[in-house]
């Protein structure tokens, strides 16, 4: 039987040697500072952390930062056109979204929540089958089952849970199950800071931190969980710290500042490759829209602070970066913005023309094989079609 | 009297019994400022303070724990889950601490607790804003489980459920929120648990159903009635944890038939212990069996939710089935 | 053939899946080095080692998420929950993403998952160590819920739902443990899901039951053959959801009488549905009402649980009633 | 509108300020070391810590650890003898459950868990009591509810919840409700390590954070949870550093230092009295016993671990540290708990005699009024009890 007498049971009442307390001050210090390579004006404040991307890349990247504004605000118009059930909005922070989602690879695996068009984007979601989804076409690859999510096994993408959380945990085993059989993935779940207070956040970091879990934890602090400032969500001093909570790093990084993002997420990614365990990264970054289309910001948030915060709107920063450097202009920038702008217009007006899910679809998908009480439900459930046309009925609105 | 709407009446009962007693207080995301997604709580805040309309954060096994430790020191919350589909992270809380503290202490402590929140579907809300799901507290005991259908129901049911010293699951149509008006008393009247209501008076089938069910069967009983000339009575049984046997008995000593329709899926649903246990215990009542028309026995679908839930074609068709008898 | 207890039956059948499949893994509060409060897991982890028989921090929780995430990888878990009473902190995963995850994601992920542990009463384990709480996963579509009753059937249960594409809660009678010694194949056998076992054959009255009640059926069954000369035909269902039909309706259509007894409690509880499903479409194989005996509706005590529990006395006055008919 | 802007909006995007990082390594210090008054030898190592009490009252400490072990002892043995379902001893661990309780008031409520037999003692509850509750005697306070729990209104013990941990939200609730309804009342949850890594421990301490709870969190690191050693918790360095991740104090104490967990829960309970909110206190201890009557420590600890373990012994210690004082001879101590042995022995031969629960207990206490199902199964009951008569059934054994 391994014995853990000398480092448990003599060790406990000791103070915890001196590299200990070193290790962990390093760490209170990057969980509480704050990681930058622009600054709001675009301006570089940091080499050290600039990503060494050629320009193609920093202008692919602006690329999707456009292309998730663009389809986030196409989603927007059709639920208010009543064609999508609800949409939560991205605007504001696809730095986070597409920083977290370009340095994973291929093989990785993205557990994303609602609120992630850039990091779809990025794994190679078209918009096309973004759109399919939102109007629940027959081409919907979710079938159906629940709004405001997006996910597609061919890019690594697991559908989010509505019920904010919950897919913490189960990064984490999908992390350790890739370390079980010796893959060269990482795992990367992304939430909000309301997020952390779940039981599901707390269950998921530790065991990640217990099993050294090659996933890397992306909280999106946008301020606010609807209405609840994150004040009220913690009395911590930043979210990031909750990691020394799990004996793993926490790295406090801008949010907005896509360069930076991208540099954290991909050390943290690295780290987790070299199977050095998890990391969390707390993106500090704002929600400029409403929390979804259902919500109405105004009885709890000032307008005056909503503009505070668009001063550092990550899409304009990065284009000033990128005008300073040479490698595209604001002119381009807009007329990229434009193409897409048509590009997204054709694709609506083509799904938008698709027939919607078969009336029975729901019966798909609950059991590899039905159980009978099921099958008989179905059979009524036909039945019942037929008595609602003999009575004239319109059951859907 | 005003005319309101169950948003209002319940915003109505949360306010007066904050009146009467400085112990009620609210808590839940989103309760304060933004007045609750729904706006049950709205206008709360100002009256009441911070203290006693708490936004908490995010995590509704810890909104119902700290709400329990609340109510044995001496409070009685009234917790807000803000939708009922999310109430599953609080499920330990609720069958060990909330549910069966009294039993756990040998009666030292009750938990006058109500978690209340907006259930079922009909408003397009998915898989996570849809759910009937009081099938799973029906098997707790302990707990009261409540679901009003209309604005009157609503707040004499919620005050009644803030005074009564065990827990309560409060559950709200969200369907119905806006969708029906009606006058209720600006006075102090309570609903009591427990007691059913009935609808609509009928002498060939007893129809038995609670939430926004009840506005689906009351169309089918018409056009049964319209076609066939069969009267059906509806039972709204508000409460279903107890449900009140006397006022199905009564009414099947009239009728000889029963329909229960519920939201919920079917099977080892609500329906399930209503149905087993008149026909093991009433069964010279009934001139044939029972029938259940209930949600079907999958995850609740985006798409086509008219067609999931329990809808007028299928209310009338099992109304045709048992007037076969 | 070894003649072994449940205990070495599911350790069997653990160690014979892990050894075909790389991909079975067990994790769970002191699965390893302990083996398991019970021992089921003994030894498992000197064979397939710690990255295969996983000690986890104590959260029900986070061993049902993790396990989730393992499934949708690529693994086959096998979470164990140390006691069933303690799995309610796992409520949220196991409807949300392990029930659901298939229907959520139109079928593009699978949870190949068992979540297994003992449940039911009759070792003086009080409210947190004997709870029957399969009604709350039957109500849960995705789901499949299995209760072996003596050891062939645990191994064999225990594999098939090791195999099968979907989540199964895997409930295991532990005052049946180590009370029940029989001969367990060495093979390779599976037990399909959803497929009963006739006990012991009769003509008078169909007796539904399953887990530990079996043998409580049979003690009542004996005393009614010898006081009046009835023949009790005991149906094991094994399977909760899907329950067998077939199994059930061919014995009614002999008997024309149904008992069902089990240790869950009565209100909303897993006889319901049995009892409702069956009184409302085979009427006419009834010659009188069903009875239910059950646990009663309250927390499980720690004292006179055996008056509590469906016992003997409870099961042969059923039994008498039916009779009547 | 209470606008948060210039805290919340502007900040976020910047490193916190400095004074922030300078608390927070403060407290990791903190969290990290260990606070002992008196070694294992019983020498004074901090005066600074030493509690002022006078000679009585560490005496009197004293003897209720000494009481603890011999009610302890007692319950071992009745459970042997199959008269008690299950015991949890807390052979090792009396100092910080005596320690935790003495500094408490008896307005202070506290939620304990199911292994501190030493602080129910400190708080009134006699050993007939415990022996009522633990025999399920027609005495016990809790009805024959649950094994191994022990509570009573009348001390302000809250029976502990077997499922582990989910005390921790309702501690910090009924703090809360303390704090708005103006009492001066101070609330203790204690706990052990493996509850730690439950959602209630990380719902309980983060409400507490944000609300400045008045509760203090005792954190019993006895290094197993059943066979799961601390490093398999977690992998932080320590218990106490989780109070980080909640923006509250944490204090790593020798919890076999009985003086010491003194102190520091004086400490803490003063402060939450104060209005400064909650302290978490991990109490490093030691399992000396089995982790139940149903345990079989061998299987996963070796002896020569306990042997190590028990150098740091509680009492031996508190002992050494009276003798060296003059305030209690060894001799003393020694006829002390020869005492109080014969003493519970005489309560244990009366406790045997009392009738137990009448049969229908379970039926009271479901609701404040049973409602007519369960009336009706009542009835029943009562008809099966006839029936087992007839039969001459035995239905219990
Ligand atoms: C378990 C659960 N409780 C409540 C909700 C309702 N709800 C949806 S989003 C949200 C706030 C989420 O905040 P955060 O985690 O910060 O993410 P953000 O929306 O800001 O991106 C809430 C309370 C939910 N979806 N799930
Ligand atoms: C929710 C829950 N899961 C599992 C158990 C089974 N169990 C009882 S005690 C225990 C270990 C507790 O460890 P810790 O919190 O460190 O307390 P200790 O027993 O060491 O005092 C476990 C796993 C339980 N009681 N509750
Ligand atoms: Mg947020
Ligand atoms: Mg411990």
């Amino acid at each position: 039987m391994e014995s853990h007498v000398s480092e448990k049971v003599d060790l406990p009442f000791k103070p915890l040697p001196p590299e200990v307390l070193e290790e962990y001050s390093g760490r209170l210090r990057e969980a509480l500072g704050l990681k930058r390579v622009i600054d709001e004006e675009g301006r570089v404040v940091d080499e050290g952390l600039m990503p060494k991307l050629p320009p193609s890349e920093m202008r692919e990247i602006y690329e999707y930062m456009v292309r998730a504004r663009v389809i986030d605000s196409w989603l927007l118009k059709l639920q208010r056109m009543g064609r999508v059930a609800l949409h939560a909005p991205n605007k504001g922070q696809e730095a986070t979204a597409v920083g977290t989602a370009k340095p994973m690879k291929p093989q990785d695996w993205l557990f994303p929540s609602y609120r992630e068009l850039g990091a779809y984007l990025v794994r190679g979601m078209s918009e096309e089958e973004i759109l399919d989804r939102a109007l629940n076409t027959i081409d919907d690859p979710l079938k159906g089952s629940d709004f405001a999510i997006y996910g597609n096994r061919k890019y690594n993408i697991v559908p989010a849970p509505v019920p904010v959380g919950n897919q913490i945990p189960l990064a984490t085993g999908a992390a350790m199950a890739a370390k079980i059989l010796g893959h060269d993935t990482v795992v990367v779940a992304m939430f909000g800071d309301g997020a952390s207070s779940r039981g599901d956040f707390h269950a998921g970091l530790n065991f990640a931190g217990v099993f050294k879990a090659p996933v890397v934890f992306v909280l999106q602090n946008n301020q606010w969980a609807i209405s609840v400032p994150v004040k009220r969500q913690t009395a911590a001093p930043s979210f990031a710290i909750k990691a020394l909570a799990y004996g793993i790093p926490g790295v406090r990084v801008d949010g907005n500042d896509v360069l930076a993002v991208y540099s954290v997420v991909s050390e943290a990614l690295e780290r987790a490759r070299r199977g050095e365990g998890p990391t969390l990264v707390e993106a500090v970054t704002y929600r400029l829209g409403p929390h979804t289309t259902a919500d109405d910001p105004g009885r709890y948030r000032s307008e005056e602070e909503v503009k505070i915060a668009e001063r550092y709107e990550p899409l304009k920063r990065f284009r000033k970066f990128l005008d300073s450097q040479g490698i595209l202009t604001e002119k381009e920038a807009l007329q990229m913005e434009e193409e897409w702008n048509a590009r997204v217009e054709d694709i609506v007006k083509r799904v938008l023309e698709k027939p919607g899910l078969p009336k029975d679809v729901f019966f798909h998908n609950v059991y590899e094989r039905r159980p009978w009480h099921l099958e008989e439900e179905y059979e009524e459930f036909k039945e019942s079609l037929k008595v609602a046309e003999e009575l004239g009925l319109e059951l859907e609105e | 009297m005003p005319r309101v709407n169950m948003v209002q009446a319940l915003n109505m009962a949360l306010r007066e019994e904050m009146r009467r007693d400085p112990r009620v207080v609210v808590l839940g995301e989103d309760v304060g400022r933004r007045g609750g997604v729904f706006l049950v709580t709205e206008g709360l805040i100002d009256e009441f303070g911070e203290e006693r309309v708490i936004d908490t954060p995010l995590t509704e096994m810890g909104i119902v724990g700290v709400a329990i430790g609340m109510a044995m020191y001496g409070l009685r919350p009234v917790a807000e889950i803000q939708f009922i589909d999310f109430i599953y992270e609080a499920f330990d809380q609720i069958v060990n601490n909330a549910a069966w503290m009294r039993f756990r202490s040998g009666g030292m402590y009750k938990i006058p607790l109500v978690i209340r929140g907006p259930c079922c579907g009909g408003i397009r809300g998915g898989m996570h804003h849809s759910q009937s799901n009081e099938a799973y507290f029906m098997h707790t005991p302990g707990l009261y489980v409540v679901m009003p259908s209309r604005p009157y129901d609503a707040k004499g049911l919620l005050k009644e459920s803030i005074r009564v010293d065990d827990a309560v699951i409060f559950l709200e149509p969200k369907s119905v929120y806006r969708t029906i008006r009606e006058e209720v008393p600006e006075d102090d009247y309570t609903v009591p648990l427990g007691k059913a209501r009935i609808v609509r008076e009928g002498d060939d089938v007893t129809l038995v159903t609670w939430g926004a069910m009840v506005y689906v069967a009351e169309q089918a009983a018409k056009i049964a009635e319209e076609k066939h000339g069969w009267s059906v009575e509806i039972i709204d049984l508000r409460t279903l944890l107890p449900w009140d046997r006397n006022a199905v008995i009564s009414s099947l000593e009239k009728t000889g038939r029963l329909v229960i329709v519920h939201e919920a899926r079917l099977f080892a649903g609500p329906g399930a212990e209503i149905s087993a246990y008149i026909a093991e215990n009433y069964i010279d009542l009934l001139r044939g069996p029972i029938k259940r028309v209930a949600s079907y026995d999958t995850p609740f679908p985006l798409v086509h939710e008219k067609l999931y839930m329990p809808n007028v074609a299928r209310v009338y068709k099992a109304l045709m089935e048992v007037m076969q008898w």
